[in-house]
């Protein structure tokens, strides 16, 4: 697991290095802060798709979500003139409530992760754009709100405190993944339910547990993607964002058919990706081929990453073969005498 | 690599900016000591735009003239290039944020205009549909907002108005369903660049062109067709060239010290026009040359 | 033939003749199963020839190994549950027509499935859907669909581990058909009563190599373990060290979804071991998942120490103290893919965890314990689960119940698939778990077992208790006679 | 299997009269031609995508298909003056290969469905963007192939060939996949693949053969879209109708684990999902709620569908408890006689 993430770092590095030669523009400060913002927005919504994914479940409404709770939350804020102390917990509820939802129809219904966030995916956009009419929510020129703008989109020494955020998040869930009980049970359910519920883990509520993270991470997630742009156009907003937090995940080792991967990768997987497109930008690399840059980079990612696992494996097949030959060399007295016996 | 470069920023990909493409090119040809180019953001969002721009500004662009994806509430990050780079609006503007001048025309005239197409057309009134992509974006609603003005008083009424979210296939089965669904209809309103060919074939399907009057938005080959045809009323165009051309040209001069062309209120505003059966010819040819074709 | 970590085969030799039945024994990866997938086509060995009327075979594959004569059961079941009988019978070689688009006689399909379910004695039709059949009758579909195929050689591989008595008679009889028929068979089973009884020569297989060959009249229980095991094996069974103690688990008019309308009424004491006989689907597993917690009852109690519980998880359960070794060891007992380690700690994560934090040191000396104590054949704890043979993943499960401290235990089918030498250590566990005071119940299908293992035996007939034994009465007779729902006497 | 697809009928029955009831409009002949042919046009994809789920597969890349290969299409034939004679033959190749490209990196290198697909979904969107350079690819004004337009968007007595061409296609692999040996191999693959290899089925190929006909059926269908909306912009067109052709299949009985569905389902999915978004238009339903109804309306399905299985599952099993009881009667005497062997 850590060789691959270092695998990963590695390339990041590479190609920083190389963009930087191109262009020495892109090692400024601003633009590496300007990029860690956008990392830290999206970062937070990998690691929420990690924790499904690992359970061998899917998200795919985190973009509807993503503008519905994003909507919300202005409207909240500028339109009702709710206080945001308030709001921002209320919204954090929200997306816990249907990450809830989620896991409910999940594991008590039995109905397969992919329709129910599917039909997610459709019925948060619809309810994101009737709740505005298909217009857009945003704040009115000149409302400010000094503190909430800090903590959203503020900068701590030049660093953006969603970068800090993120940094925050990614390590407690490193934690709770890699080093708790439930990080635990998430990996057994992943690999196989039916033993883990034998075992007397309630997979159940772990699942939902799951579920209920991701829906928590994605609703600050859209808090701050609110923030950041100001202004929400429903129909629009978040389109896609699913398959980037996927993307992230799967970059960074990830196996949709669950029990496998590590934060550490499904955030350099981000990391990648949001490199990937400030070099479209800045290279001045058509837009239109961003898609094509992104798509060509993780399928060629993943395929090294399949290639070298096998390389692997072939090895420590002839290893261990060998390892077994001189190992059964040693201990061919062994058996005659356990004969005797 | 040391000129400066100038920045053309849309708000999403759409032939309507093929024409900007040309004003920048046209510009470019005129100014070789800049370097200009038009960006495409790869989603119509305002996310994906914000980054684009700030990547720009990261990347050392001297000058960016953009057409916000949502300038109303963009106002913050609008105002954060604005602070590192000089910025100016186009196609929609944001008069709240510290941009130096917009170039572009106005919505809502456009709408006006669209409505005197259906008034000349139905003098006897009529009700119409319209079709758009994007109900909810700023260019949709003031330009219906502009026709529902233009036509209080007269006996046209626009009754409803079909969103598609840019999908092509929907923006042609809703004109093929509002047939069905209201028989009653005389007119088809198309408020984006490819609503009003898709009203014309949707039409030419069912075997209704000329029984309805269609009024159209921007400069599709099909719609400028149509018009010559006689089977779309007239269309209203903005004129993107112009604006990239103009704008491009003004925001030279500006980063030259040159600030006369820069008006007090900072409004420049090259107006929308109907082009109706007379003036297609024209206009096509024009829109030819300019592509340099 | 070699894995990672081991040489599953090594220089191994074997001729077999038209109409003989070879018995095939050997302990738990001993590479019985991996000589036979070697035969099928299914793997390809590193090095060696397989010969043919004396035609090498050269790089045989699955279809290759099919159309040269070779039919094959498999060890684990390989049915398609979203298909029929005769779709699983004859798939790779349905009866076409339709030319080019090779669409599948359906009519001609059923007429070739029927004779062969007759033959292996199943009473469901061609086209019953494989997904609503018991473990058993996919075995016997598995059995037909060897025979579909017109073998010169079928290979069993453990074809009884989920058979019980009648069935496993009759295929012991198909058996004995295929010799008269001059088909050859290779007979793999750790029931060594039944290798006796069908083979004419007896191969037995060692860490990978061929340890001995017993013709025909040496062919005897004794023999076969002492070649496998290399020593000879100490008397059968422990008697108990105490008397049973007080009851520990009730069941009173538990009713399950094997048979909701019948309710079920048993008592497990402490300190005894409980066997559960009966036919197939008579129940018992249904049983036993209701008392641990994994599915809900339709009616009745369930008292532990004379207290009324309610199970709604396999967690309230294992809480209490009950414990389940299920049936199904791959699909409900074990991780593969997880080390040894986390699949010992799994239950027991929180007692090693301090404020939910892993300790990855306790994980460890919990587990190497648990090695130690059972003797599980590994490399190493943090060996993959999913690399050891049946009989060490068998003991991977007992290790996660051992390592907590249980008070009832229910082994569900505990033997199946392992080997002599494991058998009896395992028996020899349940004994001193026993002897310590657990009150266990053994689900079982195997007779010997059954009767050799247990103090007191019930038996199910058609989901309730047809009747309970105590040692003095133990006889295969009496055991049949309740289990088809007869009285005793 | 029948049972459901009656279920699915009579749903898509009952939501018709009830349209009808309100706006009887919606029975003209004109209405009912014009949702026959995009039912064609979206029909084709979902049996296509049917064809990799039953495998236990998914293709992400349909939409983002369309649009290539939509773009070429248009492209050849009104810019390059290709004769539509060449072209068609052509682009149906094309899909083909790319469908073959899929699945040899499914196969061979073992790579996720789930993950080559999403990289075909940015890689080919990026591709047509950039074909375009992000224009519009579009018949010229009066630019006409009477043959071609007669074939893909002509009506046959009122008939729209397209819906023609879905009945003539969903009859072909219907039997193909219903009565042909090859698919029931796909029906073993997607159930269990190994034990489909063991018992000798070339597992590899047949997958293969799954997203080459999911390709081919994505390129025909990619023709009819691109000769229904005569223009393409290559940014949009086609966005999300991966997720149509999966929510149809899914509606009609499909289980993305694999091994389970049928043609009539997948098609009567379409029917379904067409007939709401016609009833959107026709009842003058906010155009914003279309995604919802689309979303709300396959939760239901779903869940009813599962409901309904539990229920039946329960009565099952009290009746195959009856059963037993009744033959274990009957039986009673045979193993004693076994016993005395
Ligand atoms: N896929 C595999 N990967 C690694 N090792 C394997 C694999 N399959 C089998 N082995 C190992 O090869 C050896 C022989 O296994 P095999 O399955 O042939 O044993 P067996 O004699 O059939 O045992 P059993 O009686 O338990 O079925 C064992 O040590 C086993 O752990
Ligand atoms: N997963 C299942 N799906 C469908 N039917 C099942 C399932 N498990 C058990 N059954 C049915 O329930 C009945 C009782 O089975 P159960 O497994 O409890 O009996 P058993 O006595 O343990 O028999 P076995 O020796 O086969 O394990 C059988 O008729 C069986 O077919
Ligand atoms: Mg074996
Ligand atoms: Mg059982």
């Amino acid at each position: 697991m850590i060789k691959k993430d270092l695998g990963l770092l590695l390339l990041i590095v590479v190609v920083g290095i190389v963009v930087a030669i191109i262009n020495p523009r892109f090692l400024l400060p601003i633009n590496l802060a300007n990029t860690a913002n956008l990392i830290g927005l999206f970062g937070i919504l990998s690691i929420g798709q990690a924790y499904v994914i690992i359970t061998g479940g899917i998200e795919l409404s985190v973009g509807s979500l993503v503008a519905l709770l994003g909507v919300l939350f202005v409207d909240f804020v500028a339109v009702q003139d709710m206080s945001w102390m308030l709001a921002l917990p209320l919204i954090l509820v929200l997306g816990a409530a249907i990450g809830a939802i989620h896991g409910l129809l999940i594991t008590r219904l039995n109905l397969q992760p992919f329709v129910v966030t599917l039909c997610g995916l459709l019925i948060y956009r619809g309810a994101a754009r009737f709740y505005t009419a298909d217009g857009t929510a945003g704040f009115a020129f000149g409302q400010s709100f000094p503190d909430l703008e800090f903590l959203t989109a503020g900068r701590l020494y030049g660093i953006p405190n969603t970068f800090i955020a993120l940094v925050i998040i990614a390590v407690v869930m490193w934690v709770v993944l890699h080093r708790s009980v439930f990080g635990r049970y998430l990996y057994a359910i992943g690999k196989n339910e039916e033993a883990a519920r034998y075992s007397g883990i309630r997979t159940g509520r772990m699942v939902m547990s799951a579920y209920v993270i991701c829906g928590l991470l994605t609703a600050l997630s859209a808090i701050y993607f609110a923030m950041y742009t100001r202004s929400i156009s429903p129909a629009s907003h978040g389109q896609f964002y699913e398959l980037y937090a996927i993307a992230a995940a799967v970059l960074g080792g990830f196996s949709l058919r669950g029990g496998e991967g590590s934060i550490v990768g499904a955030v350099l997987g981000t990391v990648l990706l949001q490199e990937l497109q400030n070099l479209v930008n800045l290279l001045g690399i058509p837009s239109s081929l961003n898609f094509a840059v992104m798509g060509g980079v993780i399928l060629i990612g993943v395929l090294i990453d399949q290639q070298w696992n096998a390389i692997r494996a072939q090895r420590r097949l002839v290893s261990a073969a060998r390892q077994t030959e001189a190992h059964m060399a040693d201990q061919a007295t062994v058996p005659v005498t356990a004969n005797q016996d | 690599a040391d000129k400066p470069t100038l920045a053309f920023v849309v708000n999403g990909a759409s032939d309507f900016w093929k024409a900007a493409e040309a004003g920048v090119k046209k510009a470019q040809a005129e100014m070789p000591d800049y370097t200009m180019e038009l960006k495409y953001p790869e989603q119509a969002a305002v996310a994906i735009q914000q980054r684009l721009m700030e990547d720009l500004v990261s990347a050392g662009v001297k000058g960016i003239m953009v057409s916000a994806v949502d300038p109303k509430t963009q106002t913050d990050g609008l105002n954060k290039i604005g602070s590192q780079t000089a910025l100016f609006t186009t196609d929609s503007d944001a008069p709240k944020t510290n941009r130096i001048a917009y170039i572009g025309s106005s919505n809502v005239d456009a709408g006006k205009q669209a409505a005197e197409i259906a008034k000349k057309a139905m003098p006897n009134g009529g009700k119409c549909m319209g079709f758009v992509g994007l109900l909810g974006a700023d260019n949709a609603r003031e330009r219906i907002e502009g026709m529902k003005d233009g036509l209080k008083g007269t006996k046209i009424e626009l009754v409803d108005v079909r969103g598609d979210d840019i999908d092509q296939t929907r923006a042609k089965k809703n004109v093929e369903d509002a047939l069905v669904a209201s028989p009653d209809l005389t007119c088809m309103v198309g408020f984006y660049s490819y609503n009003t060919p898709r009203i014309y074939e949707a039409l030419r399907d069912a075997g209704k062109l000329g029984q309805i009057t269609v009024v159209g938005f921007d400069d599709d080959p099909i719609t400028l067709g149509g018009v010559k045809e006689g089977t779309i009323a007239a269309t209203v165009v903005q004129q993107p060239f112009e604006w990239a051309y103009q704008g491009m040209k003004l925001m030279a001069a500006y980063l030259k010290g040159d600030k006369s062309g820069i008006p007090a209120n900072g409004l420049i505003i090259i107006p929308t026009v109907i082009i109706g059966k007379d003036d297609v010819d024209k206009y096509a040819a024009n829109l030819k040359a300019m592509a340099g074709k | 033939m070699t894995y990672p970590g081991v040489v599953a085969l090594e220089g191994l030799s074997l001729d077999i003749v038209p109409g003989e039945v070879i018995g095939l024994v050997g302990e738990n990866g001993a590479g019985k199963s991996t000589l036979m997938k070697i035969l099928g086509g299914v793997i390809a060995p590193d090095r060696g020839t397989i010969l043919l009327d004396g035609v090498e075979l050269r790089s045989l594959t699955v279809e290759s190994s099919i159309s040269s004569g070779i039919a094959f059961v498999h060890q684990e079941l390989n049915l398609f549950e979203n298909l029929d009988v005769a779709a699983n019978i004859f798939l790779g070689r349905e009866p076409l027509k339709g030319g080019l688009l090779r669409l599948v006689d359906r009519d001609r399909l059923r007429d070739m499935v029927k004779p062969l379910l007759k033959r292996v004695g199943a009473h469901f039709s061609a086209d019953t859907p494989v997904a609503s059949l018991s473990l058993a009758e996919q075995q016997m579909v598995e059995i037909a669909k060897a025979l579909s195929i017109n073998a010169r050689l079928v290979i069993f591989d453990e074809p009884t581990s989920s058979l019980p008595l009648a069935e496993t008679e009759r295929l012991l009889s198909i058996i004995k058909l295929l010799k008269a028929d001059g088909i050859s068979v290779i007979f793999i089973s750790h029931r060594l009563h039944e290798v006796e009884r069908v083979a004419d020569r007896v191969v037995v297989l060692r860490d990978g190599a061929l340890v001995g060959t017993l013709a025909k009249k040496d062919i005897g229980h004794d023999q076969m373990v002492k070649l496998m095991i290399g020593r000879v094996l100490a008397a059968r069974t422990a008697k108990p060290q105490r008397l049973p103690g007080a009851v520990a688990l009730r069941a009173n008019g538990l009713r399950t979804a094997a048979y909701p309308s019948r309710p079920v009424d048993l008592e497990i004491r402490y300190g005894e071991i409980m066997g559960l006989a009966g036919l197939v689907g008579s129940g018992r597993t249904e049983l036993a998942r209701v008392l641990f917690g994994i599915d809900r009852s339709y009616g009745g109690a369930i008292l532990q120490d004379g207290q009324e519980i309610v199970l709604r998880s396999a967690r309230d359960a294992v809480q209490r103290g009950i414990f389940l070794v299920p049936e199904d060891r791959k699909r409900n007992g074990i991780l593969l893919d997880f080390p040894i380690t986390q699949n010992i700690t799994l239950a027991d994560l929180p007692m090693l965890a301090s404020y939910f934090m892993l300790s990855a040191e306790r994980e460890t000396a919990a587990a190497e314990k648990q090695r130690l104590r059972l003797g599980i054949k590994a490399p190493s704890v943090s060996t993959r689960t999913g690399t050891l043979s049946g009989g060490n993943q068998q003991k991977v499960v007992l290790a996660k119940w051992l390592s907590m401290s249980p008070k009832v235990m229910i082994f569900d089918e505990p033997t199946r698939g392992i080997d002599i030498g494991a058998k009896q250590e395992i028996y020899g566990l349940m004994r001193a778990l026993a002897d310590a005071g657990v009150a266990i119940l053994m689900i079982s299908s195997d007779m010997e077992e059954v009767i050799g293992v247990s103090d007191r035996i019930g038996v199910m007939h058609e989901g309730q208790i047809a009747g309970i034994l105590d040692e003095d009465d133990f006889s295969q007779e009496s055991v049949l006679l309740l289990a088809v729902g007869r009285s005793v006497k």
